[in-house]
């Protein structure tokens, strides 16, 4: 009996200290991004009020007033942090529109592209681990991610999308509202996320090759793919699930560039065009949703870890983002 | 892609064979020494003026006389991809170098500071670790405004967190070394410890993870030019030629594919010596 | 698409082009400077008055008009029963709504305020619910031509007076006016679709609710993209193709290339700052550069230089200013030597006094590339005299950090309009766009004047004499007119075009 | 028969023949021991009996029939059918031969699920269960919920071979199955495999510890260099062994107590109640002792006893919770631990393979420790020498990094470390459990040398009570971080009075040359 109890508690202080971490990321990134807009250079009105404005001082000076940019420092924080509390992120200078919006509108495109990414990623990598074996295959194999990891994405989408959509027109070049459309950008953001991932995996089901335990398991009469789905490859994933929050940002940061090449609408668009036009509000909005993203991935990963390597089950502490590789 | 996941992957991989390690090494080497040229003395390799324009000359196929042929204003690319190796190398090259030192710094000192502070510290690397370092460097361009200067701060910034986390667990776990207990059991004092035994091995770990770092700061360097934010024309810098070569793929894809074949071809070379020289640490290490 | 659909009742017409800047808040003609602007929300908006390809007006949302006190004067008799989307009926009130949003400082209008006269605008006055009257404090001729556009299109008073801050940022509900379609949905930097209005029974020439129902705007800033929708049928029309990519148009695919009216793409040099002060300085920058070839190579024959403020096709362009300035070195640094810029650095830029002959050159992001290869080939030919000319491209934020206290030496653009009084605006000393900072009062005067002035005839002699005062004087040097080049699948027919070559959707057809 | 039939088992690498013509016949019911020092090749006899020979090695064989089957120019496909079936391996490392992410049920089940999968279900966990219970697992259940890590090394042991004889193998092939164990537990695992035995399979036990021979094998085979160089019953074969090598082998095992006078004189180190506690577990708890200049103590106890954390305490690197320490009557703490007096106790700590700076050379460690006694740069390199010396290795031994070196290389420079700053009073942790028996030896006859030319007072930490016997004077006897027995070596051994001492000794005893943990 003492014992669920304490099970219970421990159960909680865990909750506890997702939430705290959570909650901590997340200040931590609201401060920052408050922190940038004070060392802005520029006045920021004159940003907000965007090209070719003419206004007046007093015009100016009343639009101040209304951002709260008159007042102390910390009193502005405060506020900050207290709209942020309320879920307001503020409205973009630009588009007018409230922050929560402009993000919205936009999330359902990148959730597409990157999702499907995801998906492509995780089954290249699987299959590129499970079906290639032999040292040379397994070296080609990594020479080939090599220099896919050492590509930049956009010129991989440059490339693709010249081969596929504009010469063999295999692919619609563009458009939302065509799912194929998504097909291209999916695969040109997945490449080096599979790559790096298949590294990755193929790294940690070597390392498990070379555990004596699996000398038991070969000694058992075990075929090579039962060796990979039922020892290796959950070895190797536990570096795989350490690496998620990783990979979800890196598909996130390979979004800007992968909308841009391809003419996607989507959060890298918005991103983009708040970095170009200095839409603050959109700005911080982007770094809070990055973090958000980050710390739930983590959490995620925080939990599932230790369900792949119950080794791992009291050594994590809830408290932290892990971003520490396996080691 | 993130430096240190970078770096994980040279865990114990035994090259296939040492033959091809060698020869990948040695094409490494032979790409870095080249690139290496290119940056510091361009005007040798370089057959034309990179800025040199002729539109009469403009986008012509790969030749004899331009061997990358010529962009949109009639420049030649092969010139200009070889004048740009120093700018988009050099960014790559300062800021890690940049975040290696000011990293190693922060980090081996967080470790032997008191507790708040090193707690501290170790939140804020959390905050920044939680983005990938292609979209921190993004948001500190949305922060400083775009320009080269910047992107250059914000692929350091980008970088630096990894160095910090890095400084500060390698300090911490070679002071608790049994060598460096050994050392002060013998009566060696704890700073002399530290400088002698700790801080060697803490540098030695963050070179290695640098040398494969450069690639990393390198791709995003390019991918914020690439996306207008870093050095503009006419500046010859690889991303910015890719981004003007896009739109002529199919009419004249030299224009972006050379530069693009530079970016990879220095990132690999990168990587493999990385690679390896990780990989030699770690077996001397062990 | 809809493009196999026929002109059945959901036929949808898909439009790509660039519109990159919309998200950037301008999706207001109202307040905007921007071609796409109007190009976009014309489908919206109607104006009072409608100017056919000959250059004449016809009615409108107006039935007739009154011009009088010599142009100082219009009165415009609206048409009835015409309604706004949001069903809210169109009537003097409307009309005044509008204006006086546009005129008042806190709406902040670049164009569109200056369209309406600016300063001279004195105000407009509901005659009674049909009958409006605006009032100039002057002659002012551009006046219908002004009217005739988007810029100057009527919103619902409802918005104006609810939700006119949002109407920057545009969208459903907000974006309300009189025209062929509705704006139904709007995703920044990706779409906006336009449904037909099938109420609509007031188009210029009596058109009625267009024949298709769908209009999707598809947002591609990428030019290979908007080919490459063309090329695979994901586009039925498509704006803004950049000339190198003509030659790639499928062959069945018409290309409509209609010379913008107005200034041409030039350069603005600012003679209040730096090296331009010196006229001299200002005549060797216009005869070092090879402007023949430079926009003959880059811009694949497809557009024309440009050898005065005025494009070739637009009212009072003065023709006998063709080939007065050709590029000629030897002219340039003769200037030049004259200058007292007779000094060598190291890098073979002229000096004078220990300074170097240099300008700085600010440019908005995006430049497209052929613009870029444009300004290479112009840096080049200066080099060759020994003029170091920098280069800045810097996003608007940092751009408007320079023009605004006008600490730079040359800036760029072009600007449409079909009326020559737009160079009011560009060469009068309080114009809201004389980056060049001219401020010479005998020019003032003659713009004045031009704007005063109806007769077709005595205006072209005003013009004429504007065109030649900066030929000599050499405030802005005028590079090419750009084409709106648009290209069309064979399926689409019924497509006219305005005065500025954008695609007009009220009349198409599809099938 | 069935059971092994391998004649002229010949295993080659790139180097050369490791095994050259080995005959092995076991037959079913028998238990046969195949003996040899390290490196002789009987893991690769073993693994080679499976088919699973490491890349790059090859075997060839006259005869070789497992089970009755010709396994001659089997392909991996056909070896599979085999393996887990008919003859079934537990691996040398035991600790980590149980795929660590899985359950022991899942582990145990895997040979069932490959060989016989049409057992499923409730039936599947009945066998489960039944491997287990035969392998005298306690509370089968539980413990095929529980994942390895979960699992004492002795039940892990236990664990491995249950999965092996799941699916009921007519072969079964045991490499040092007892190496990773406390003595205590070697017993029963033996035990186990006798069983195995008796209920029909044919064992193969790899071992090179005699006295697990003498309690199950029937037969013993020796190993020297890939070749048989003797073989016969047990008990013939220990009793008059014919070849050199078995005499050796057979002589090694015994150890001659050490017989010094106790000493009178003031104790150099005094412990009283020491106490140190790390969060809920009290790691050492009221710990009292004394050690005298020229004399030993040794400090015996199970894994995790507290053993290193008292060694620490001792050396003055951690901090007493509770009691005190004196050194010559003087109070000794972390605080009191500094400058000169630091040098007084040092430490030779518990794993050699992290004791050195992987960067610097031998020389230069050593150096290191010679300057801290402030001797003149110009006599370091000779001081250096000499410590060399002392520790048994030759000069040119400075110029070496750690990882050129040897365990038993690697320890003798820590201790050569230690000496360097000439402490009175020297605790070694567990300094030869890593080592082999030849190294083991030279080290221990080393400390006794430097002991008496030094007279020097040593803490000896160690799990091994034969290495107690040959070397220590007193002997402490922690379980829990609590003392239960202290006294003489040699009244310690004549009677232990706690029960925890006896079965020590009485593990010991059936194992007098086990060797060291690897632990
Ligand atoms: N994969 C391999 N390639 C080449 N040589 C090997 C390989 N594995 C083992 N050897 C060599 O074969 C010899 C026999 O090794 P084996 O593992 O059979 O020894 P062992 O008798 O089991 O020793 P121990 O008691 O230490 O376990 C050793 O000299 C070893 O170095
Ligand atoms: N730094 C520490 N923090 C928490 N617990 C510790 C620490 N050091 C030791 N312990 C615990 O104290 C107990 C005694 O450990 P100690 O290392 O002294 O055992 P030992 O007898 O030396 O064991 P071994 O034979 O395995 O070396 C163990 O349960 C261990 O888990
Ligand atoms: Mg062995
Ligand atoms: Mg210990």
């Amino acid at each position: 009996m003492p014992r669920s109890r304490d099970r219970a508690r421990a159960a909680l202080m865990r909750i506890g200290g997702i939430a705290a971490s959570v909650v901590l990321v997340l200040w931590g990134a609201a401060t920052l991004a408050f922190l940038a807009f004070r060392i802005i250079p520029g006045d920021a009105v004159d940003v907000l009020l965007g090209p070719q404005a003419q206004v007046s001082e007093a015009v100016k000076d009343g639009i101040r007033a209304e951002l709260g940019f008159d007042r102390p420092v910390l009193e502005q924080y405060a506020a900050f942090l207290a709209r942020l509390a309320r879920g307001d992120l503020g409205e973009s200078y630009q588009l007018r529109l409230p922050v929560t919006e402009v993000i919205g509108r936009q999330l359902g495109s990148t959730l597409q592209l990157t999702g499907l990414a995801l998906v492509i990623a995780i089954v290249l990598a699987l299959a590129s681990v499970l079906l290639v074996r032999g040292r040379t295959a397994r070296a080609v194999a990594g020479g080939v991610e090599l220099v896919v990891l050492s590509s930049p994405v956009f010129w991989t989408g440059l490339l693709l999308l010249s081969v596929f959509s504009f010469q063999l027109g295999w692919f619609p070049v563009s458009g939302a509202r065509d799912p194929a459309a998504v097909v291209l950008p999916a695969i040109t953001l997945a490449l080096p996320v599979a790559a790096l991932l298949s590294q990755v995996l193929r790294d940690g089901v070597e390392t498990a090759e070379r555990e004596p335990f699996l000398l038991t398991v070969r000694a058992r009469g075990a075929s090579p793919l039962r060796e990979s789905t039922h020892h290796t490859l959950r070895h190797a994933s536990v570096g795989g699930a350490t690496l998620a929050a990783y990979l979800v940002g890196s598909l996130l940061g390979g979004a800007v560039l992968v909308e841009t090449v391809f003419a996607r609408p989507g959060i890298g668009r918005v991103t983009l065009t708040a970095i170009t036009d200095r839409d603050l509000p959109v700005v911080t909005g982007v770094i809070l949703l990055s973090a958000l993203v980050f710390v739930v991935v983590n959490t995620i990963a925080d939990l599932v870890v230790p369900l792949l390597d119950p080794r791992l089950a009291r050594a994590t502490p809830a408290l932290g983002p892990r971003t520490e590789v396996p080691a | 892609m993130s430096t240190e996941i970078r770096s994980t992957l040279v865990r114990r991989r035994s090259a296939p064979g040492g033959t091809a390690r060698r020869v990948a090494l040695i094409a490494a080497a032979v790409v870095l020494l080249a690139l290496g040229f290119a940056a510091l003395a361009p005007g040798l390799l370089a057959t034309h003026d990179p800025l040199l324009t002729d539109v009469r000359q403009a986008l012509q196929a790969p030749s004899a006389q331009h061997w990358f042929g010529t962009d949109q204003s009639g420049r030649d690319v092969y010139s200009r991809v070889v004048f740009g190796a120093g700018r988009s190398i050099g960014i790559g090259l300062l800021a890690t170098g940049l975040a290696l030192v000011v990293g190693v710094a922060i980090g081996s000192l967080a470790a032997v500071a008191p507790r708040p502070v090193d707690a501290a510290a170790m939140r804020v690397i959390d905050v920044l670790l939680a983005f990938p370092e292609f979209l921190l460097a993004l948001l500190v361009v949305a922060v400083l405004g775009p320009g080269a200067t910047n992107v250059a701060v914000a692929v350091t910034l980008a970088a630096l967190p990894v160095y910090v986390r890095l400084a500060r667990t390698r300090t911490r776990a070679l002071s608790s070394t049994e060598y460096a207990e050994a050392a002060r059991i013998v009566g060696v004092p704890r700073p002399v410890v530290h400088v002698t035994h700790v801080l060697p091995g803490v540098l030695a770990s963050a070179s290695v993870l640098a040398t494969i770092g450069i690639g990393t700061s390198i791709l995003a360097a390019a991918g914020l030019s690439f996306l207008g934010l870093g050095p503009t024309e006419p500046t010859p810098e690889w991303g910015l030629m890719l981004s003007s070569g896009r739109n002529l793929l199919v009419q004249a894809p030299w224009v972006a594919v050379f530069p693009g074949l530079a970016i990879t071809a220095t990132v690999v070379a990168v990587s493999i010596v990385g690679r390896i020289l990780r990989a030699r640490s770690e077996e001397r290490g062990a | 698409s809809g493009t196999d659909e026929g002109s059945s009742s959901d036929s949808e017409l898909v439009w790509a082009i660039e519109g990159a800047n919309l998200s950037a808040g301008h999706m207001d003609p109202q307040t905007s400077q921007l071609d796409v602007s109007a190009m976009v929300q014309r489908a919206v908006l109607d104006s009072l008055v409608f100017q056919g390809a000959d250059g004449s007006f016809t009615p409108w949302l107006a039935e007739s008009w009154d011009v009088e006190d010599g142009g100082a004067t219009y009165t415009f008799r609206l048409r009835q029963g015409v309604t706004f989307h949001d069903g809210s009926p169109f009537d003097a009130a409307a009309v005044k709504a509008n204006f006086d949003r546009i005129v008042d400082p806190e709406t902040a209008s670049a164009q569109a305020a200056a369209m309406l006269g600016g300063d001279l605008y004195a105000g407009t006055d509901v005659v009674d619910e049909n009958t409006v009257r605006v009032r100039f404090s002057q002659p002012y001729a551009p006046f219908l031509q002004a009217a005739s556009t988007a810029l100057l299109g009527f919103y619902s008073p409802k918005v104006i007076e609810t939700s006119a801050d949002q109407l920057k940022a545009g969208g459903p509900d907000v974006t309300v006016g009189t025209g062929p379609y509705v704006l139904s949905s709007y995703t920044p930097d990706q779409e906006i679709v336009y449904t037909a209005n099938e109420d609509y029974s007031w188009g210029p020439d009596g058109g009625g609710a267009p024949r298709v129902k769908t209009l999707r705007v598809e947002i591609l800033p990428e030019a290979s993209v908007r080919l490459g929708v063309l090329s695979s049928g994901e586009a039925d029309v498509v704006t803004n193709l950049p000339p190198n990519l003509v030659s790639q148009v499928p062959a069945d695919d018409t290309v409509n290339a209609i010379e913008y009216p107005g200034l041409p793409y030039s350069l603005y040099l600012n003679e209040k700052y730096g090296v331009f002060a010196d006229q001299k300085v200002r005549q060797a920058f216009s005869r070092a550069i090879d402007v023949d070839t430079a926009v003959q190579e880059i811009f694949f024959g497809q557009y024309p230089r440009a050898w005065s403020i005025l494009g070739a096709t637009t009212p009072g362009y003065d023709a006998s200013l063709e080939g007065s300035w050709p590029f000629d070195p030897a002219a340039a640094n003769a200037l030049l030597d004259e200058a007292g810029w007779t000094g060598r650095d190291a890098d073979g830029i002229r000096t004078k006094d220990g300074q170097r002959l240099t300008a700085r050159w600010i440019a908005w992001t995006p430049v497209p590339d052929d613009r870029a290869a444009l300004a290479n080939a112009l840096q080049s030919d200066l080099r060759a005299v020994g003029f170091d000319l920098q280069r800045e491209v810097l996003e608007p934020g940092a751009y408007n950090e320079q023009y605004g206290p006008k600490t730079f030496d040359l800036t760029d653009w072009g600007f449409s309009g079909v009326d020559a009084d737009l160079l009011r605006s560009h060469l009068a000393t309080d114009g809201f766009q004389n980056a060049s900072q001219v401020s010479d009062p005998a020019l003032d005067a003659l713009l004045e004047q031009g704007a005063a002035t109806t007769d077709p005839a005595a205006r072209a002699d005003i013009y004429a004499q504007v065109q030649q005062w900066n030929a000599q004087h050499v405030a802005i040097v005028p590079l090419y007119s750009p084409a709106l080049i648009t290209a069309v699948r064979p399926d689409v027919t019924g497509l006219s075009f305005d005065l500025y070559g954008r695609p007009l959707f009220a009349t198409a057809n599809l099938g | 028969m069935s059971g092994i039939r391998v004649r002229g088992l010949r295993i080659a690498g790139a180097d050369g023949e490791i095994v050259r013509g080995l005959d092995l016949d076991v037959a079913a019911w028998e238990c046969v021991a195949l003996v040899g020092e390290s490196g002789t090749g009987k893991s690769l006899t073993a693994r080679s009996l499976l088919g699973l020979l490491p890349r790059g090695l090859t075997a060839a064989a006259e005869t070789m029939e497992i089970d009755g089957v010709d396994v001659r120019g089997f392909g991996e496909r056909q070896w599979r059918t085999l393996r887990g079936r008919r003859v079934a391996l537990v691996s040398q490392d035991a600790l980590v031969s149980l795929d660590p992410l899985r359950r022991i049920g899942a582990e145990v089940a895997e040979p069932l699920r490959i060989h016989a999968p049409s057992v499923r279900g409730a039936a599947l966990r009945d066998r489960v269960r039944d491997a287990l219970t035969r392998v005298a697992l306690p509370e089968p259940d539980l413990r095929a919920r529980q994942y390895p890590h979960e699992l004492s090394g002795g039940l892990r042991q236990r664990a491995l071979i249950a999965s092996a004889v799941a699916a009921r193998p007519a072969v079964l092939i045991a490499d040092e199955p007892t190496t990773a164990l406390d003595a205590t537990v070697q017993a029963r695992v033996l035990d186990l495999l006798r069983s195995v035995a008796d209920e029909g399979v044919a064992v193969v036990l790899i071992t090179h510890d005699l006295a697990a021979v003498r309690r199950i094998a029937d037969r013993v085979v020796i190993l020297h260099e890939g070749a048989v160089v003797e073989t016969g019953p047990t008990a013939a074969v220990m009793a008059a062994p014919r070849d050199p090598h078995t005499r050796t082998l057979v002589a090694a095992a015994a150890a001659a107590p050490l017989r010094r006078a106790p000493r009178t004189d003031a104790p150099l180190l005094s412990a009283e109640g020491l106490t140190k506690r790390f969060g809920d577990r009290v790691a050492v708890d009221g710990v009292s002792f004394e050690v005298r200049r020229g004399r030993t103590l040794a400090v015996v106890g199970e894994s995790g006893s507290g053993k290193t954390t008292l060694a620490r305490m001792i050396v003055g690197v951690a901090e007493a919770d509770a009691g005190t320490l004196r050194v010559d009557g003087r109070a000794w703490s972390p605080r009191a631990a500094r400058g000169a007096a630091r040098r007084r106790i040092q430490l030779v700590q518990q794993n050699p393979w992290g004791a050195l700076d992987p960067r610097w050379s031998v020389g230069r460690t050593l150096r290191e420790a010679v300057a801290v006694t402030g001797a003149p740069r110009s006599q370091r390199r000779a001081l250096v020498t000499d410590l060399l010396r002392e520790v048994g290795l030759s000069p040119a031994f400075a110029t070496r990094r750690p990882a050129q070196l040897s365990g038993g290389q690697r320890q003798r420079v820590a201790i050569a470390r230690a000496l360097a700053v000439g402490p009175e009073l020297l605790v070694l942790d567990e300094p030869v459990s890593a080592l082999d028996a030849t190294v083991r030896a030279r080290i221990l006859d080393r400390l006794l040398d430097l002991q008496h030319e030094r007279d020097l007072a040593m803490v000896f930490v160690t799990h091994d009570l034969d290495v107690v016997r040959g070397i220590a004077d007193d002997v402490l006897v922690m379980q829990d971080g609590r003392v239960v027995e202290a006294g003489p070596v040699a009244r310690i051994f004549a009677e232990p009075r706690h029960p925890f001492t006896r079965e020590l000794l009485d593990a010991a005893a059936s194992a007098p040359s086990g060797p060291g943990t690897t632990a």
